[in-house]
């Protein structure tokens, strides 16, 4: 039997509004502080209180982050959904419950390990109050956890002390419920479990973050002054991320003023023109939202890409079509995003694949939208921007100056002889942009309706024409400026595996898999729009690329189509889409079941 | 039209301001609207509020939507920025830009149908801001630009210029901006310049969100027996609640007034404007008091026009935000990132 | 020189709102009863009164009717265009103009022949007001014209009776107007011209109709009962035309009372919306708009699609991006159409060519989005929309009945045992529907959100994959309920055309010239979304495809790369997207200019 | 969801209506709310309107936009069509069902953030429209669904859990629908089920857009000190202006009001209202009056609450349009489609 210290995943059932939240982080948590990697996905339901929720813990000393399905141990504390977590444990695995109350026989599998400890019995006895006894009851199963995994009972503390340091009688309490759960479990089972943590070196330049937090930080350190939003899951914690970070980093500290402005529209279309105003008006502006927003945004984004106005979306992508399942990811959006709005469009978008990338792309979004005056639109999705990654630090070199592209001063208007908006004075397809109040000799007519190179309203063919070519080859020379793609050859592979986003934990992970049943893959995974000219080179290279993405319709399929012309035949869809996170299983299976067609 | 640009040539004879500019610099393009059009005469009459402030026009920006009113931000203030946006839309984008630079002098202009029907909820909502914008409905009760269909202006009981009679309730701007809490809500008629200008003007000092609905007549769709938006119409029924005198900040005041006949309300910058009540016992710093003046005028078949309401000590937009004073934009990077060593130390929070 | 009897074009330059509309359509509709095949193209501003405006008549005795950029005859009569529309003449041609006032020199060409008529000073002189007199000038020219052309006088008069049959004092005023032009053309200058009109008989069983009048007719045949809309041009005539003819036929001639509902929304968001609660509750109903109307609906085309809601929308496409320019026509809305609204969506797309389809394809919207219970959307354009065609009188078969598609009545919900919305019962991916108001057992809940074949609320990975694949499934099976292509071969051909909506008077036009030069091309013309096999089979039978298109990004070539896999490379994009009607002109010099390339 | 479908077993016990139904058949699936939430109440109080006024519950249309509020149409009348559309879209959505089938009973349920913010301008238009639904906005100041931002009612001055203040001004749904033209206008508490189901039951028989207002706390974002839509400051500032009773048709009116003391209203259905005047020289049929009235309680920090405005005789959506009665989905198609011959006449127009 392999040895599973330090290399086994659980998941804890409980419903949601009860504080487990907080009780599933401090595990996470203490697990990392023992050096251990380890990444949790939160699996939620659309609703407040009361509905089931899931927590997956993956520790693995390899540094796999990607979601597994398989689980060595159930935490299992929801009833309604017993049944369910029952048939999940895998064969030989552990299911812990409380005991309180029996199990019913038709839960009982005679391949798993059952562990009862009586959760609530415990708290009622020593707790007063129904909600105090509900939320210890799921601080009690940490305890009780960290004693089965053997999490290092001072970083448990530790980190309770942490948490509480400025509410003692919290601090007492959730240490006696930690307590009451360990000691029980010492005094009734032989502690810990083959799958155990032992610990190790490997997270002290890590932190554990999500991608909308890291996605925030980004918009603070490119220097954005102005967040317009209207709430949405999963993107609304994006937004709140900014407003904390301001509230530390942007008040002058001597008047109390903020250096910065938060606007809360009333929906989607206002947001998105909040920030097509204040980025006319020269500031870095954005907004958060989701598919949902996208849709409501179309007419804006054209606006923005005609008129030339720099607009940052982070498109937190979240299971579709329509209302979907808001609180399940997928990357549904691609297609929308790349041709949003009426009449010929392109719009430059970058896919982050963790927090690390979310937040350098948040930069590079702001740059992006300035140098080429046009939308960006960073699409993230609800598994990168709400579950907790486990990422190198961040870094951040003070050298770095905003690119403002070409934004004229009053200085060198008043030198200028005189100014046209829509020229191509320097040959790239970028003309040169003026900002209101600085100049008279700056002024123009910003209009969504047809416009010559002079900026004046026309209907004539040839001046309208001029401008969208123009534009047009502008966006596609943004294709050398986005991020380029993350390529990586094997030795003696014949087939690639390209990709977007968050598939990326799993496609690796997938390929050391592969690559140790003699399979080898190349790989590639997108990260801007434009496709830069490596995506086709790539293409061509490979008889076969294994596209994988979550959506139903093969969306990155159908951009790499349009965009390289490589026929479809060269691309083979590996589609998952049921909502949540995609594991390397996904892909291992998926890859296989093609080969057998294909051979 | 690029070929309709205007000559921009100079008469002496043309009386200049304190900054030596002539109404003539504060003009645009040629219009292109309908001769007769409603819409031109505000635009003139902008032209003259903002020559007799003597604002740089630089310093200001125009806001607009889509519409035929829409297109009249091209035909004025040739050197400020103007943004046209998309239909009904405008007061977000006005929003965003004032949210940026503070310091613009915004206007905005939109029609009844830009307003009242796509753009209601942004309307709306701009008001409950008090977005630092004053905001021109240019209202005539139909669709011009879309040839005449009835706008959310158009009054029951009227009649459009096929004959079709409108049967739903009209959405009275102004009320719904007293409603909404507005700060500064004025009615008034394009054909009366005597008392548009210095509604104007005052609009353009009140610090946040000045609501001016302007009944202005289009000419070929609404202009017709049967509507009450009609040069005709409004001219019969017309009725001012208050004149209001603007009087900038260097000015003296001249007590010419009939004692108790004037009510003095001051605006933030210094300047003030002086009410001559015409219906007396009106009281326009008393919104309850002028919502009902204002109904009562409706039941009685007629246009209450004049600066209807002003609160002139309201916290705008980046006031409520408690912004920095001055453009977020002039702000330095320096400023704004909070550098290395500081994304170093927040880390800890995420160990 | 060849004889241009009953084969020539003209074009007439005024300002728009002078009434010059009336003039133009007389001609028109004189040269249509003389039984000559004409078509018109009305090139307007998008501005209510004093811009310039173009009317163009072509007369093709072959029955061509794309519009041609050679013009015979010049009508000058705008000062503001004269320099443009003088250069428009081609050489050897005519120009009419008012000599009431002198023309400079630079005006003067010498290859052209100028054809002076005082229409000013003939009005002035025999009309009084300003009004009129600009009035009068208009009907004036239309009198010179007739005498140029050699327009029989009888029909002319016959028409002015018709039209101001009720205004007596009116059909003087246009009398006289047109009997001072034609006299002072007779007595100056020996009439006709070359360019002549000659009787014929190829008009009797044809109409002049433009294409969203067409289009509202069968709205009302389909026996549509709900309208919703907001105005916006070049759609805005169709709400109209259908209100026009519901006065007329569907009003209870007892009651007085409407046998249909017109709601004019606050905008498009709403108007889509009172399409979907109508088609919902059992009501067939439809909206016309244009491109920003096609991004606002965004959000609720993807609800229809997931909730499976019937809904026609007719985009009569306008110049994009955002507000283009209204006034001018394109193709720019297919990829907005055919994918909208974020997540993995499809719709049906339908695909008129001309006012005779825009009529049929109305009714089989109807039928097309109630039988696969989900939104279609007809691509009209602004040239088939708003300008005049000469087409084959239209048609309808009594025996025709509403394909209402699988709903259950309440007859058939009594004796049904249970009802599940979203079950597949038949294999088809189609499933049962219901309306509110008829039967408990039919009830259910409709929404975007998360949902299980039986219509319950889910947030289960499989519940939800379930349901849509199913509906993948179901539109994907429409290709073969949607119009076929038109397919031509011609003998010897080696290569196709391939192509859609109002390209297609100007490519078999072109097809004409380019066979008689020996090279004859095969032709395919889409009529629908999702594309049948034919199309595949098609692109793959032809080495080269010439893919002729009204817009920058060549959108159609992209919808076939994308649903039939035929690579790029074997398409060859021929765009334009001006703004003004395709001709067989630009078709030819594409072609031939790729051929150029290609060999 | 689905594995929270509530049993549905029959209590003998359970009181009857004349249709033979209990309140048990009035209701739906599960709640899915937090314990507590004002929601819930709602749900149960249009339960027991339904079930008292003895409508078919099939006959029934439900309408909601996104939101905790709109996910209660899910949880009354199990046997009427429920429609939970997108984010503040619900009034086009019930408009165009009303158009086809007027004969529907439509009600529609919705929040603060799906009314006032993102819907605005919907539900504006759907009152001018008077479309013939009745819909409750469940007000809890909050969006509870994306976990307790600010929403347009929440009041100035008022603070979120985390403490922060709100500075804009807020809209109060009853004097904007007043404003609007709005033909029935009511406002409640959720906790006051004895004034909420007459209400209730006069807003359904209410013959076009019947607007009610109900304070609806949310108990996990907005019940905390400091709010002005908790259960506790609710309480304590309500107050109410008139008591309205519902009598349907066949009942017969005790005269035991103290003469004077009570206005009664028909319906167009027959049935009736009496209002009894908690606050006298109230009149519930004057607009202007009640608009007054609501603005003098706000001055006093009070809540007004009862049904504050109605307006029996008006013309909903479909009267305007003069449709013909009856749902336009069971007209004959012989009598939609005009047939062959007159095709063939009418294009005689186009010769
Ligand atoms: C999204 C969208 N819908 C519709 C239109 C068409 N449209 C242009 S202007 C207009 C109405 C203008 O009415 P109003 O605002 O009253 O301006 P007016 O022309 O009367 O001055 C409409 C519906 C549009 N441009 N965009
Ligand atoms: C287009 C769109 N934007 C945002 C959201 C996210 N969202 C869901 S509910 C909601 C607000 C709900 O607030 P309210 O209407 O007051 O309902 P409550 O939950 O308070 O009862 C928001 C913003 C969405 N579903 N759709
Ligand atoms: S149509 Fe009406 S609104 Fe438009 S320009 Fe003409 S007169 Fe003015
Ligand atoms: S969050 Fe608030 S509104 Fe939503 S269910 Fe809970 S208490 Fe009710
Ligand atoms: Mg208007
Ligand atoms: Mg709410």
């Amino acid at each position: 039997m392999r040895d599973q210290t330090n290399d086994f995943a659980f998941k804890i059932a409980t419903a949601n509004g009860t504080g487990s939240a907080s009780a599933n982080g401090l595990i996470m948590q203490a697990i990392f502080r023992m050096g251990v990697p380890v990444t949790g996905k939160n699996l939620f339901p659309s609703n407040i209180q009361g509905l089931p929720t899931w927590y997956e813990i993956r520790v693995s000393k390899h540094g796999y982050t990607a979601r597994t399905p398989i689980f060595d141990l159930m935490v299992a504390l929801n009833p309604a959904t017993y049944a369910k977590d029952v048939a999940e444990v895998r064969s030989g695995g552990w299911l812990m419950y409380d005991s309180t109350w029996p199990l019913h026989d038709e839960l009982i599998r005679d391949d798993v390990t059952y562990i009862g400890v009586p959760l609530a019995q415990l708290c009622n006895e020593n707790f007063k109050g129904v909600r105090e006894r509900i939320l210890m009851k799921n601080i009690a199963y940490a305890g009780a956890l960290s004693a089965l995994l053997g999490i290092d009972p001072e970083i448990i503390l530790e980190l309770t002390k942490e948490k509480y340091s400025r509410k003692p009688a919290l601090l007492d309490s959730n240490q006696k419920a930690i307590d009451l759960g360990r000691d029980y479990v010492h005094a009734n089972y032989d502690c810990p479990l083959p799958i155990r943590l032992q610990p190790m070196d490997a997270t002290k330049d890590s932190i554990l973050i999500d991608g909308n937090t890291s996605a925030s930080l980004g918009c603070l350190y490119a220097g954005a002054t102005v967040g317009a939003w209207y709430p949405i899951t999963p993107a609304t914690s994006l937004m709140e991320g900014f407003k904390g970070f301001c509230q530390k980093y942007r008040v002058d500290p001597e008047t109390k003023q903020n250096r910065y402005a938060i606007l809360q529209a009333e929906d989607e279309l206002s947001a998105i023109g909040m920030v097509i105003g204040a980025s006319w008006a020269g500031a870095r502006a954005f907004t958060p939202t989701a598919g949902p927003g996208i849709s409501l945004m179309g007419e804006f984004l054209g606006l923005a890409y005609y008129a030339e106005i720099p607009a940052v979306v982070f498109d937190v992508q979240r299971t579709g079509p329509s209302t979907g399942m808001p609180t399940r990811t997928q990357q549904g959006d691609l297609m929308s995003c790349a041709y949003a709005s009426h009449g010929d469009t392109k719009h430059i978008c970058l896919f982050p694949s963790d927090p690390r990338e979310a937040f350098e792309m948040a930069v590079a979004a702001f740059d992006l939208a300035e140098r080429f005056q046009t939308p960006v639109i960073v699409l993230s999705d609800l598994d990168i921007g709400m579950n907790d990654w486990m990422i190198p630090k961040l870094t951040w070199d003070d050298r770095y100056r905003p690119d403002r592209g070409k934004v004229l001063s009053a200085e060198e208007l008043d030198a200028a002889k005189n100014f046209a908006r829509y020229l191509d004075v320097d040959g790239d397809g970028i003309p040169y942009r003026t900002l209101p109040g600085v100049h008279p000799k700056g002024s123009y007519f910003t209009r969504g309706s047809g416009h010559s190179k002079m900026g004046a309203y026309t209907e004539d063919s040839d001046e309208y024409q001029e401008v969208i070519d123009r534009i047009a080859r502008k966006v596609d020379s943004a294709a050398d400026a986005v991020p380029s793609p993350v390529i990586l050859h094997n030795k003696g592979a014949r087939m690639g595996i390209v990709t977007v986003g968050a598939c990326h934990a799993a496609c690796v992970e997938a390929m050391d898999l592969m690559a140790a049943d003699g399979l080898p893959l190349d790989y590639l995974r997108v990260r801007g729009f434009p496709f830069g000219d490596e995506v086709r080179q790539f293409l061509e290279e490979h008889e076969v690329n294994f596209v994988v993405e979550q959506n139903r319709d093969g969306q990155l399929r159908s951009l790499l189509m349009l965009e390289t012309g490589v026929p479809r035949s060269r691309m083979q869809s590996i589609l998952y889409y049921a909502g949540f996170p995609l594991s390397a299983h996904h892909v291992v299976t998926g890859v296989t079941s093609k080969l057998g067609v294909l051979v | 039209m690029s070929y309709l640009a205007k000559p921009k040539v100079h008469h002496p004879s043309l009386k200049k301001n304190a900054l030596g500019l002539t109404r003539r610099d504060y003009e645009g393009s040629l219009s292109t609207l309908c001769a007769g059009c409603g819409h031109d005469s505000i635009t003139a009459a902008i032209v003259q509020a903002f020559w007799e402030l003597e604002i740089e026009p630089y310093k200001v920006a125009k806001f607009s939507g889509i519409g035929c009113s829409s297109k009249t931000p091209a035909y004025f203030l040739r050197e400020a920025h103007g943004f046209n946006s998309v239909h009904g839309r405008m007061p977000s984008i006005a929003a965003g830009a004032g949210a940026a630079n503070r310091d613009l002098i915004m206007i905005g202009v939109s029609g009844d149908g830009d307003s009242l029907s796509i753009g209601l909820g942004q309307l709306c909502h701009a008001i409950r801001r008090n977005v630092n914008l004053m905001y021109v409905l240019e209202n005539n009760g139909v669709y011009g630009l879309t040839k005449g269909q009835f706008s959310a202006s158009a009054d029951p009981g009227s009649t459009s210029k096929r004959g079709e009679v409108n049967s739903m309730s009209a959405i009275d701007g102004a009320l719904m901006a007293l409603t909404l809490g507005a700060t500064f809500v004025a009615r008034c008629f394009s054909g009366d310049k005597a008392q548009l200008i210095p509604i104007l003007k005052a609009g353009l000092v009140h610090n946040g969100f000045a609501f001016i609905d302007v009944i202005s007549p289009c000419v070929t769709f609404n202009d017709h027996e049967g509507s009450t938006k009609s040069y005709a119409y409004t001219r019969e029924h017309q009725i001012e609640l208050v004149q209001a005198d603007f009087v900038p900040v260097r000015e003296e005041i001249e007590a010419e007034y009939a004692p108790g006949s004037v009510q003095r309300v001051q605006l933030h910058d210094g300047s003030h404007l002086n009410f001559r009540k015409v219906a007396e016992d009106y009281d326009a710093t008393d919104r309850d008091k002028s919502y009902a003046y204002i109904r009562k005028c409706d039941e009685a078949g007629e246009v209450a026009t004049g600066l209807l309401f002003i609160d002139p000590d309201t916290k705008d937009m980046m006031e409520q935000a408690q912004a920095v004073p001055g453009p977020l934009t002039s702000l330095r990077f320096e400023d704004l990132c909070p550098g290395s060593e500081a994304l170093e130390k927040l880390q800890m929070r995420f160990r």
